[in-house]
């Protein structure tokens, strides 16, 4: 599958951007307004599922390679976990917000952990909505491919 | 605002019903996807706005999944016909069920107030009130699920990781090694 | 050492036992070492048991509710008694397999076999000595686990007769634990002086539940003894079960454990005196068995099942003795027990050693053996002679004491059980009189009638194998003719007291045996007198067969003995149920196989696997759930 | 100990994290690793157990019901050392056994995954908490059902997965039932506030049906089982000593008994119904395994057979407690629980044998096999020893639990569901012998000559486990070991409302 027209194609890579950033803004601000880690996560997810639907599987796999994706998977997890072991290190408890009084409230940087853990959050979801895509969409291909022979 | 959640429900209803009764299955799935913003609508109504955009870019990604699903089989359309001791079966057992509902949503409280709650309810009302002061976060739903509740978070994260790893590991090539290769 | 003299017969071979079932094959002389001097020294210690008796062993395991489980060994005479023979009978098994084990060639499993060997001698010792009933349970079972291991040793289709066993023991067993609990239940109105002690539990059993606990216990007796109905594990495991192992345990031990137990129930736990029908059962599963049993065993080809299924007849003497409820059929019982346990032994071991140097069980293979294997011929001849109640093998004596027992009881008692007198009479004698020609048949296809060709070669068993034959053999001898000087008064005798209260004086009119000594002999006398007259009377022209000038071996030509008794299993009637016999019809086993296999097939039918299906289900367990816990209905 | 409770979560899930960036080559470290993480667990377990401390661990330092609660009592220790003990044999186990498929890295993620969320089910104090952590244990052994990707073992999967989701799905809705009643989810607050409105009302009680269902599905009784038999067979045998030997039990049992005792109180209804499900269990799996023809679907069917059990256990205990009889109560939950962690060990050992057969001779018909005794004799050794325990045959492990089950049974009056109990022992029996018959007795069929037993960590596994089966007994024979490990266990159950108590405090 070599992907979708041109028009597609050029829309899409200009989209992608302002997809990106978005998901970005909601993950950054979950702390502030609604959103988070896990709507951000999945809005960035589907930015790349876009451009696998108009590109085509390789383009993708040239940019974000499946190991690195599921890299960024586990790397997402292991971060939000380990906020929850810094808690236990540097506070009083595991999970603590140890930096819940650093920053001002209502301002970017404020609320401790949160935004550290909504961060962790959008790229574990990110990351693994999009791995799970890919590969079903890898599945189908291979038993089709399958029957043909 | 009441009869437009009404309408919705009915909505959401009916969409329901064919997305079951119809035979065609792309049909199917985009009255599934009608179910999940109807839903995401209603969490609007009800003033749940993180939930909202939740439910709202999950549903995207989902309906993509699906819709490109069913396009790419040959198969659109569910053949065989229902069997008619079972739908008498489940028409039966769901009816007994209902009149059990009726009597159990009956008890059912009001939103946000639950019929056996203490005259105080630390929780939520601390929740709702000290939520900025303890965390810091002017979200409380963020505060919730990144603080007072981190825990299910890192299980919800968990359960994701978890699906994933099993997709990945369902969907693999070659699941075991030829005889010789073992030693 | 005073306490340990009960422990040790208990604890020693359980734990090596155990431990050797653990241990791998390579180390068979060492295990058979062990074994040896194990069952020595047990037998010592039963002796010693025996003649002075030991200190009571408390120990108190686990309380559980107002339920305790405590080890609680204590010497009772009746219990020393039967130790003595079983550890003995180890012991003389042990000889035994020594030598016959390291013959064979599936040494894969000797540690199963020894170890499980040991377990026998050390959970019959623990039965034996046992005053708890939940204790007694405990070795109970030790005893069938280890009689299955003992079975599974066997080769080719041992693990079907193994398997059989061990189910239908098992299932009794299931039956024995409940009723020990239901024991526990009705021993006291008052929960807290409830108990388990063998010696101080009496319950009459006039009312529903002690009736259901000694119906329970009595199956678990009859069971293990191998009586009708429950039998049917005995030959199964008789036709595929080293000789060995059946000398060992359906023979010996498992006949002694299961008798000890209904000793115990009858005679300590319940007090069935004023229950005549259940008098009255008994009565009618001993007679039952007796004559069904030797009817089957008639007709049987294979040597090791016609064996096994004498050994069920015998159980049903001294069922019928112990049922009598008189002093004289309770000793009768108890002496035919021992007396049973001797000649079955030595006809078992006859067998396997016939088996062993043949290769096969099948009486219309063999043929005479007498002059290749004389020691064997001899000691089989007086074993037969014993089982069938010819004077002056011992077991004449037991059986004669148990019609007796049965006179007496008709003279003695009232009501149905002493009515029927002659029916429990006639049974018992009609018994042995089949019992004495399937031995004909026995005797003759294996050590009379034509050696078959293949056979040429048969040499003798080995002297190790020969002595614990021989001294079985003697035994039978010496019970036979000293039968009032040493087993009587010196072993049976002491013990009665215990079972049938203070006025246990019995009298053996021996007049009576004598003059049926005489009166048999004298009908054996007649019938060899008219074999030599018709033998005198008709000449008979020899000539040799007319082949038609071919030559030819006429090795066929044996008559095998097994045809004796063909007459029998064609009779009308008697037919159809020789026919269904063999097809398993009347074998609660199979019959419980088949039930089972039918439930499981339309629950399988059930599970469709259609994922439908399943979903229903669930849906229909929600509603009732929904209905029972919010309780709308 | 109180403030190494996370740990049993954190730790495997950190591991589990880490452990699929090993690739192909880290393999051997990946295990090495994995093991570690079991091993430590398991001396976590013993401590917990050994020191005796109870008591609540607040997570993020909030004080409940604002944030969850961890909770150590007697009956979570008893799970976690159960579910550390299983999950130490399967992964000595697997280090061997799963060289035979490929994707070791990731089952091991998910192996670890599972056991986190085991011990987030048993050590939570909230009940969506509860539910998410059920939830992590699922999905983790959906796919480790499926980890051979056969046909056979992909339908079973999915099977599984159809009937799982339902029952969490009512777990979910109930919990949600909860919520809106009471407007809290700490279980304590809200067997409080039960207890202060003097007892259910329909909404609640509706949620209860919903949670014993929901949970009777996850512990696969009849008629909930049906994924059982599909599942349990057709997952790698480590998985499958998993699944039967304590997956079941603590999203099961453990959860259904947690909810019933201590959020809302026992009555004589729930407390038959219980011991009715138990006893149908026992009986009906019973019967569907002898019939079976293949050695694990046959393990399975007895593994529903033996969750009846546990639960006739706890269910008499409910009856017992709502008529008053405390003691006899203790007792038969004594029974229910101690039969519980029999039962771990010896199903989790027997369906390790079933893997080291499986692998010696690449079949699991039992009619293809026989004369296996002389090939694979440690196996055969241990899977006699688990057999025994299963059955009842008196030194072993099983024995001692029945025997209590029988005597609660007894002294509380009811005869016939002590029949029921040795009837089903008795079905147990033949199973077994049948199992042994056709594998390990009779003749070796030719193109099995070649079978040889699996050595290494498989064999250190299996012997690891029959020790346990043959020492188990001492739980309840040694008075110290019981008070020890049992007994705070039955004392939470029959404590019933003192849970919440126990976790709000004095002050609460």
């Amino acid at each position: 599958m070599k992907g979708m027209t041109v028009i597609v194609k050029t829309i899409s890579s200009w989209v992608k951007v302002l997809i990106i950033l978005f998901g970005i803004y909601i993950i950054l601000f979950g702390h502030l307004t609604p959103g988070g880690g896990f709507a951000g996560g999945v809005i960035l997810a589907s930015s790349y599922v876009m451009l696998m639907l108009a590109f085509g599987r390789e383009f993708v796999q040239k940019d974000l390679p499946l190991s690195l994706d599921s890299k960024l998977d586990c790397l997402g997890a292991v971060a939000f976990a380990m906020i929850a072991v810094l808690g236990y290190v540097f506070g009083k408890s595991f999970f603590d917000n140890f930096l819940s009084q650093f920053g001002r409230h209502l301002r970017l940087i404020s609320s401790g952990t949160i935004p550290l853990s909504n961060i962790a959050i959008g790229l574990k979801v990110g990351a693994s909505l999009f791995l799970v895509i890919f590969i079903l969409s890898t599945f189908r291909r291979d038993s089709s491919d399958d029957k043909q022979e | 605002m009441n009869i437009m959640f009404y309408v919705l429900l009915l909505f959401i209803l009916i969409a329901a019903v064919i997305a079951v009764e119809t035979k065609n299955l792309l049909s199917s799935v985009i009255c599934i996807g009608a179910i999940g913003f109807g839903v995401s609508i209603m969490f609007l109504f009800l003033r749940a706005p993180d939930i909202a955009i939740t439910q709202i870019v999950v549903e995207v990604l989902g309906l993509i999944i699906l819709i490109r699903a069913t396009i790419s089989r040959d198969l659109t359309f569910i053949s065989g016909d229902k069997e008619f001791f079972g739908t008498v079966v489940s028409v039966v057992i769901i009816f007994m069920i209902f009149l059990v509902g009726i009597r159990v949503f009956d008890t059912i409280p009001e939103f946000g107030q639950p019929t056996f709650a203490q005259a105080h309810n630390p929780a939520s009302e601390t929740y709702i009130e000290d939520g900025l002061e303890k965390t810091g976060a002017a979200n409380i739903i963020a505060s919730i699920i990144l603080d007072f509740r981190a825990y299910d978070t890192l299980g919800e994260a968990t359960v994701l990781f978890t699906s994933i790893i099993g997709a990945t590991v369902i969907l693999r090539r070659k699941s075991r090694k030829a005889l010789g290769e073992l030693e | 050492m005073e306490k340990s003299i009960l422990c040790i017969p208990v604890f020693l071979p359980l734990i090596i036992g155990f431990v050797m079932l653990l241990l791998p094959n390579r180390l068979s002389s060492l295990f058979r070492v062990l074994t040896l001097i194990i069952s020595v020294i047990t037998f010592v210690l039963g002796i010693i048991i025996f003649t002075s008796g030991g200190t009571n062993v408390t120990w108190s395991i686990v309380q559980l509710g107002e339920i305790k489980l405590e080890l609680l060994l204590t010497a009772t005479p009746l219990g020393n008694f039967m130790l003595l023979f079983a550890m003995g009978f180890g012991l003389l098994i042990t000889l035994y397999s020594l030598k016959s084990r390291s013959l064979g060639d599936d040494r894969d499993n000797a540690n199963i076999y020894y170890g499980a060997t040991l377990l026998t001698i050390g959970g019959s010792a623990g039965i034996l000595l046992s005053n708890h009933l939940l204790a007694l349970l405990i070795f109970w079972e030790i005893v069938t686990v280890s009689l299955y291991l003992l079975i599974s040793t066997g080769k080719d289709n041992s693990n079907f007769a193994a398997t059989k066993s061990f189910a239908m023991i098992g299932a009794s067993d299931a039956a024995f634990m409940l009723g020990v609990f239901l024991v526990w239940v009705c021993s006291n109105e008052n929960i807290a002086e409830r108990t388990l002690v063998i010696s101080s539990i009496s319950l009459p059993t006039d009312s529903v539940l002690p009736v259901i606990a000694f119906l329970l216990l009595l199956l678990a007796a009859i069971t293990k003894a191998g009586a009708m109905p429950l039998h049917t594990w005995v030959p199964t495991s008789g036709e595929y079960a080293p000789a060995s192992v059946m000398a060992l345990l359906p023979a010996a031990i498992d006949k002694l454990l299961g008798i000890y137990l209904l000793l115990i129930i009858v005679k300590k736990i319940f007090i069935i005196e004023t229950a005549a029908t259940l008098n009255l059962l008994l009565a009618i599963i001993g007679a039952a068995t007796i004559i069904i049993a030797v009817m089957i065993a008639m007709v049987q080809h294979n040597l090791k099942k016609l064996l096994s299924y004498h050994a069920v007849s015998q159980v049903g003497y001294m069922i019928l003795g112990i049922a009598t409820g008189t002093p004289i059929g309770i000793a009768g019982g108890i002496f035919h027990l021992v007396n049973n346990a001797i000649y079955k032994s030595c006809l078992f071991l006859c067998g396997g050693a016939v088996e062993q140097q043949t290769g096969t069980a099948d009486l219309e293979e063999l043929g005479g053996l007498g002059k290749k294997m004389p020691w064997t011929f001899a000691t089989c001849l007086i074993a037969a002679l014993s089982i069938s109640g010819i004077p002056p093998f011992n077991g004449f004596v037991s059986k004669w004491m148990i019609y007796q027992g049965v006179i007496d009881m008709a003279s003695g008692q009232a009501g149905t059980i002493a009515g029927l007198w002659p029916v429990w009479l006639v049974a018992a004698m009609f018994g042995s009189a089949l019992t004495l020609a399937s031995f004909v048949k026995l005797i003759h296809s294996m050590f009379l009638s034509r050696l078959p060709s293949g056979l040429k070669n048969t040499r003798e068993v080995s002297a190790l194998q020969i002595i614990p034959m021989a001294i079985l053999a003697a035994l039978c001898v010496i019970f036979g003719i000293f039968y009032s000087q040493v087993p009587l008064q010196k072993l049976i005798n002491p013990l009665l007291p215990s079972l049938v209260g203070e006025n246990a004086e019995y009298k053996l009119s021996l007049w009576n045996a004598g003059l049926a000594t005489v009166l048999i002999a004298a009908g054996i006398g007649i019938g060899v007198l008219i074999w030599l007259i018709g033998r005198l009377s008709d000449k008979i022209r020899i000539v040799p067969t007319w082949t038609c000038g071919e030559i030819q071996e006429n090795d066929k030509m044996i008559v095998p003995g097994t045809h004796f008794y063909k007459t029998v299993s064609s009779m009308d009637g008697l037919k159809q149920l020789y026919t269904g016999q063999s097809k398993g019809y009347f074998d609660i086993y199979d019959q419980g196989g088949r039930l089972a296999m039918a439930l499981t097939g339309f629950l399988r039918w059930l599970h469709s696997g259609m994922l439908p299906m399943y979903l229903t289900w669930l849906t229909l367990g929600l509603l009732i759930v929904l209905f029972v816990v919010c309780g709308i209905l | 100990m109180i403030g190494l409770l996370p740990a049993f979560v954190v730790i495997p899930l950190i591991a589990a994290f880490i452990l699929p960036l090993f690739g192909k080559k880290g393999k051997d470290a990946a295990t090495i690793l994995a093991n570690a993480v079991i091993l430590l667990l398991l001396v976590l377990a013993v401590v917990a157990v050994y020191s005796g401390k109870q008591g609540i661990y607040e997570i993020g330092d909030w004080s409940i019901p604002l944030g969850i609660n961890l909770v150590l009592d007697g009956l979570s220790a008893l799970m976690l050392l159960a579910i550390a003990t299983v999950a130490t044999a399967a992964m000595l186990f697997s280090a061997r056994y799963m060289e035979q498929y490929t994707a070791k890295a990731k089952y091991l993620s998910l192996f670890l995954l599972m056991v986190a969320g085991m011990n987030g089910v048993v050590l939570s104090g909230d009940i969506f908490n509860l539910f998410v952590f059920l939830e992590i244990a699922s999905l983790a052994s959906y796919a480790l059902v499926g980890f051979g990707c056969g046909h056979e073992e992909l339908e079973a999967s999915f099977k599984y997965m159809v009937l799982g989701s339902v029952g969490s799905i009512f777990i979910l809705f109930s919990v949600g039932l909860v919520y809106g009643h009471t407007g809290t989810l700490n279980m304590a607050y809200i067997s409080q506030t039960i207890q202060n409105n003097g007892g259910l009302n329909a909404g609640l009680t509706f949620a209860l049906a919903l949670f014993i269902v929901g949970f009777g599905l996850k512990a696969a009784l009849v008629p909930f089982h049906a994924w059982l038999p599909d599942a349990h067979p057709s997952a790698p045998a480590p998985i499958s000593a998993m699944l039967s030997g304590i997956l079941i039990k603590t999203l099961g049992v453990y959860a259904l008994s947690r909810v019933v005792f201590n959020i809302f109180g026992v009555s004589q209804a729930t407390g038959w119904l219980i011991i009715v499900l138990g006893l149908i269990s026992m009986i009906i799996g019973a019967f569907l395994a002898i019939g079976q023809e293949d050695l694990k679907r046959l393990m399975a069917y007895s593994s529903i057979s033996q969750i009846g059990y546990v639960v006739l256990g706890i269910g008499l205990g409910a009856a017992l407690i709502q008529k008053g009889e405390d003691k006899l109560a203790s007792l038969a939950i004594l029974g229910g629980l101690f039969h519980l962690v029999n039962h771990a060990v010896y199903k989790s050992l027997l369906f390790l044998n079933s893997g080291s057969i499986e692998m010696a001779t690449g079949t699991r018909r039992l009619e293809q096999m026989g004369g296996l005794a002389a090939k694979l004799p440690y196996t055969r050794a241990t899977c006699a020893v688990a057999s025994a325990s299963i059955v009842g045959i008196p030194p072993f492990s099983g024995f001692w639990s029945k025997l209590i089950l029988i005597i609660a049974a007894i002294l509380a009056g009811y005869y016939w569901i002590a029949a029921i109990i040795v009837f089903v022992s008795l079905c147990t029996l033949i199973m077994y012998l049948k199992v042994h018959r056709y594998v390990f007795l009779g003749q070796l069929p030719e193109k099995l000559q070649n079978a040889r037993e699996n050595k290494g960590t498989m064999l250190f596994a299996m012997a690891f486990l029959a020790c346990l089966c043959i020492l188990m007994g001492l739980l309840v024979i040694i008075p110290g070991l019981k008070e020890a490990v049992l007994d705070p266990a039955v004392k939470v159950l029959t404590g019933g409302f003192e849970y919440s108590r126990f976790v709000i405090g004095p002050g609460g």
